[in-house]
């Protein structure tokens, strides 16, 4: 058994729901598509069980119906552990990680100013990426976000 | 009176000043600039800056206390054209000598660094008052053991006239060798009283953007910039009348000559030293001027006095 | 002296692009740091999501000025792997050399910005002064000093001749020349360790905690490596050591980032040897079929990661960066603690920051209403030529002038 | 005791070497670009055959075919849009678009940055 698949064989033991939720996309990338209520107890087993304790990003996106969050966890061998969670369009919200990976900070705040998610539980601070006079209630990377203003063009 | 007038406004007063300032700022940007294997300025571009600077408007930030901004690059001109006055240049008397002149022309030269600090703290800045504190700092670190290593020639000489010290070297050839460490320490502390590299810290612009001169602009800032440059040319002359006291007695023309070479000499030197480190930071600063170059300004007073005591009864 | 805010950016001497960090101070003393990200963000990830794949490419590569190369591939790779296209053997090894040779310049070119901010001028013309024969053979190679152009999805555009190989090889020999003379410097010039060594320090559990990447992790001991890790391009077959250190402070970083430097040439000089013939790239098709992709790819700077879905359309569903300097931004907090203002600009530098890579993305709007006291750019030149007018000098006959004369 | 002034020889050897860098806007006998250089676009309006295909691919929408009549087409480049990746160069099936070495195309006015090739008449 390749490391993958032993990783997958401890995820389903563990979780049995994923059983087939848990897909090997190739060499040293396994995707886990629905982590649902169980994230968290997934994130942890994953990360302090099957050594995937380096978090390197999260992806947010819209599909038009929910929201997408992707949490990219590597393990220090380079095998890439995806594990993805929906929440529904409206009064999305999402726990903080940052109490177990300080360095989510960055991430989660780019997930509030650009999709507009709730992240419960994550501290003051300055915002990221925008800029502090942007408008309330207008999130960049929502599918139906227009761009309102356009660049006069030059003389 | 028109003698002194013309003495202290054109030769080798202010317009001397300026000229040989910007000369030196060019010599020093051009020599900086072959080390580091580029070409350089040409020769106008210290003019062209002042000009530019010159014809700029003064902004005067609002909280700052506008009288003492705006006198402060005047005091920093005025208190180095007088110094210059003091200094023998190509003969081995100076136009204007008393006894003691040695120090006020140390003290003279001490307050450009007072007006940058000054100035830097009335406009109000940040960046201006973290300069001007740590111009005042470095102040307190390099002062002592520049004032040791200049008054040690005068301990030899057993004056503090800068003339008299001239004259004795003048009469006793080959002395001043006994100085040369004397010497080499106020080269090094001269980079700290001109705030250049290594010593730069007062306006280390990465740090804090142009420090102390952060809010000055136009022509209040072309002063300071001039100040600058004519403090290197008077402190290189000080330099050279106290450590190379020799060449003194040709004619004027050749003596002046020679006294150029001299001044051209130091600026070599110090543009030499600035290319060759990193800036330090204020404490290695400090720890590097008390731990190091106060001793060894202190030995070679003490091989000054032993000589003259032993030798020159 | 009572505690002062002061402001590092957006605009300061120190930093090379647009940030805003504000330092609590008490005296000279460092007593807390916070960093407002944001000033280059450009929207690319949203631009992304309505151009083709192909404008894509470019797109990416434009992210960030020194890691372009990184960005491109790392895109590309992404799209390859959902369109299951297998790229030429050729085609690999070039990315690879062109990875290394933009590794080098973006170390070179560190080394450089290193000394600015400690003062030492020299260092910095000198090391960019040699930087200049390796952005002469890039752009030899790909057309450009910058933005090569270089990666197309299904291979590369440029191949590199014969003629080529022997100039890189003769600029390799001067360049390992010169950068074991910079090793020397680095490690012998007394006020250069004086100034970088026990500065910055990240220990290394605070740099796994924290999530720190590339030579910033590997300076403090993390043994990671996504070249070796997650093999992309050529590098699976090529062998080459990854440097580490256990110094944990920006003297620990300069000599990773010049040890890796020699390994640099090393993995050009095999990479050269070992590049079979054929062709460089195959045909993708236009659509690619719907699907996702994580791509990772060890940047100058440290690991950069590409995240591409797609729907089955000319265009991506959705594309996310992640610059390795956003990774390493939230160690500089750590790293300032109790350290001295001057040196911030170091400390900062020795994760060599690249902002526009950060923020990635705009849409831009107009102010609409200006702060008081602030001039409009017109009003601001009305004030200028009044202002000169008042002293006697007018410029409108020069500019009637210089009119003329664009016109003819 | 490690001292400083390390770059000592280094530095003073410069002395003697022909510098590094160059008076650019007076001398611009060294500025020779390499062959593969992207720079100001070129365009042949005899060679093209409309199929827009540049247009399709510039990621700044900087290029625009114009039919004028049978078989005739012009081009206009906006170089303050062009971003030089060429792109447009490698798709062209009848290799209607070049690159030249041109690259100082700095100007005070957005208008000259506008450039329209303009088919010649039969």
């Amino acid at each position: 058994m390749t490391r993958e698949e032993v990783a997958k064989a401890a995820l389903i033991k563990k979780f049995g729901f994923l059983e087939n939720l848990v897909r090997i996309q190739r060499e040293r990338r396994i995707f886990i598509d629905d982590a649902g209520q169980d994230f968290d107890r997934i994130l942890d087993f994953a990360s302090e069980d099957l050594g995937f304790s380096v978090l390197c990003a999260i992806t947010g996106s819209d599909d038009g119906k929910r929201y997408e969050f992707i949490y990219h966890m590597a393990r220090p061998k380079g095998d890439m552990l995806n594990i993805k969670i929906y929440t529904p369009r409206d009064g999305s919200r999402v726990k903080t990680i940052t109490d177990k990976f300080p360095g989510a900070e960055i991430f989660e705040r780019e997930l509030t100013d650009l999709l507009g998610v709730k992240i419960d539980g994550l501290g003051e601070g300055n915002r990221y990426p925008l800029s502090d006079d942007w408008p309330e209630g207008e999130y960049p990377l929502r599918k139906d976000w227009v761009k309102k203003d356009k660049k006069p063009e030059g003389k | 009176m028109l003698a002194s007038l013309i003495s202290i406004f054109i030769f080798p007063g202010f317009m001397f000043l300026v000229v040989a300032g910007l000369a030196g700022q060019f010599i020093d940007r051009k020599i900086y600039a072959r080390l580091q294997n580029r070409i350089g300025p040409p020769w106008y571009q210290p003019a062209a800056d002042f000009i530019k600077l010159a014809a700029k408007e003064d902004i005067v930030p609002d909280e700052a206390n506008p009288g003492m901004f705006k006198a402060m690059p005047i005091f920093a001109l005025t208190a180095i054209t007088t110094s210059i006055l003091y200094i023998p240049l190509w003969r081995d008397t100076a136009l204007y000598t008393f006894k003691g002149d040695l120090v006020v022309v140390l003290y003279l030269l001490t307050i450009p660094t007072l007006t940058f600090f000054l100035g830097g703290w009335y406009s109000t800045s940040l960046y201006s008052k973290i300069g001007a504190v740590r111009a005042l700092t470095q102040l307190f670190a390099y002062e002592v053991p520049l004032l040791m290593s200049i008054l040690a020639p005068g301990l030899l000489a057993n004056t503090w006239s800068l003339s008299g010290i001239s004259q004795f070297y003048a009469s006793h050839p080959w002395y001043w060798l006994v100085n040369i460490p004397g010497f080499a320490i106020s080269l090094i502390t001269l980079l700290g009283k001109l705030e250049k590299v290594p010593f730069d810290i007062p306006e280390a612009e990465t740090e804090i953007v142009a420090g102390t001169f952060t809010e000055y602009s136009g022509r209040l800032m072309a002063m300071f910039k001039l100040a600058i440059d004519m403090e290197a040319i008077a402190a290189a002359s000080l330099l050279a009348a106290v450590y190379l006291p020799f060449g003194l007695s040709f004619n004027p023309v050749i003596g002046f000559v020679i006294y150029l070479l001299k001044v051209l000499f130091i600026i070599t030197a110090m543009s030499l030293l600035r290319t060759l480190f990193a800036r330090l930071r204020i404490d290695q600063m400090m720890s590097f001027c008390w731990k190091y170059l106060a001793p060894l300004a202190f030995v070679q007073i003490v091989l000054n006095l032993t000589l003259k005591g032993f030798i020159l009864r | 002296m009572r505690k002062v805010v002061i402001p590092i950016g957006p605009q300061h001497p120190a930093l090379k692009e647009p940030e805003s960090f504000s330092v609590t101070l008490s005296g000279e003393r460092i007593m807390a740091f916070s960093a407002r990200l944001g000033y280059n963000h450009r929207g690319i990830e949203k631009a992304c999501e309505d151009r083709s794949y192909t404008q894509n490419v470019y797109l990416t590569e434009r992210i960030c000025g020194i890691c372009s190369h990184a960005h491109s591939t790392a895109f590309v790779q992404a799209v390859e792997e959902i369109a299951g296209i297998k790229i030429p053997d050729r085609a690999s090894y070039i990315r690879t050399i062109i990875s290394e040779l933009e590794r080098i310049h973006s170390h070179l070119l560190w080394l450089g910005v290193a000394g600015h901010e400690i003062g030492f001028d020299t260092l910095l013309m000198y090391t960019w002064r040699d930087r200049e024969i390796v952005m002469d053979i890039l752009a030899q190679i790909t057309g450009n000093r910058v933005n090569y152009g270089m990666n197309t999805i299904g291979g590369v555009r440029r191949d590199i001749s014969e003629e080529q190989k022997k100039n890189i090889l003769k600029a390799m020999d001067k360049l390992e020349e010169r950068t074991l003379y910079y090793i020397t410097v680095a490690t012998s010039e007394r006020t250069v360790i004086e100034r970088l060594s026990g500065v910055g320090l990240l220990p290394h559990d605070d740099a796994v905690r924290l999530g720190a990447v590339g030579p910033t992790a590997r300076a403090s001991g993390v043994d990671r490596d996504t070249r070796r890790d997650d093999p992309y391009a050529a590098y699976d077959r090529i062998k080459f050591k990854v440097i580490t250190d256990a110094h944990c402070d920006v003297y620990g970083r300069t000599l990773v980032r010049v040890g890796e430097l020699m390994e640099a040439y090393k993995i050009i000089r095999q990479a050269l040897k070992d590049m079979p013939e054929g062709p460089i790239s195959v045909k993708a098709p236009r659509k690619i079929p719907a699907g996702e992709a994580v791509s990772r790819y060890e940047a100058p700077r440290g690991e950069d990661l590409h995240y591409v879905k797609s729907n089955g359309t000319e265009k991506p569903e959705r594309v996310k960066v992640r610059a390795p300097t956003l990774a390493n931004i939230q160690t500089v907090a750590k790293m300032l603690e109790d350290r001295q203002l001057a040196d911030l600009p170091i400390v900062i530098a020795a994760i060599d920051p690249c902002f526009s890579c950060t923020d990635r993305m705009t849409i831009i709007k107009r102010a609409g209403s200006r702060k008081h006291g602030a001039m409009a750019w017109d009003e601001l030149r009305a004030h200028g030529i009044n202002w000169y007018k008042n002293k006697g000098i007018d410029f409108s006959e020069l500019n009637e002038k210089l009119k003329k004369a664009n016109k003819v | 005791m490690i001292w400083p002034g390390k770059m000592l020889k280094q530095v003073l050897g410069s002395i003697f070497k022909k510098p590094a860098t160059t008076r650019y806007p007076f001398h611009k006998k060294e500025l020779d670009m390499p062959d593969r250089f992207r720079g100001k676009l070129l365009f042949h309006p005899e060679m093209c055959i409309g199929c827009k295909m540049c247009m399709r691919d510039c990621p700044a929408n900087a290029i625009t075919i114009r039919k004028i009549a049978d078989k005739e087409f012009e081009a206009d480049i906006d170089l303050g849009k062009c971003i030089y990746c060429a792109q447009c160069v490698d798709i062209c099936p009848k290799k209607a678009l070049e690159a030249t070495k041109k690259f100082e195309l700095a100007s005070l006015v957005r208008g000259k940055l506008k450039i329209t090739f303009k088919a010649e008449p039969k």
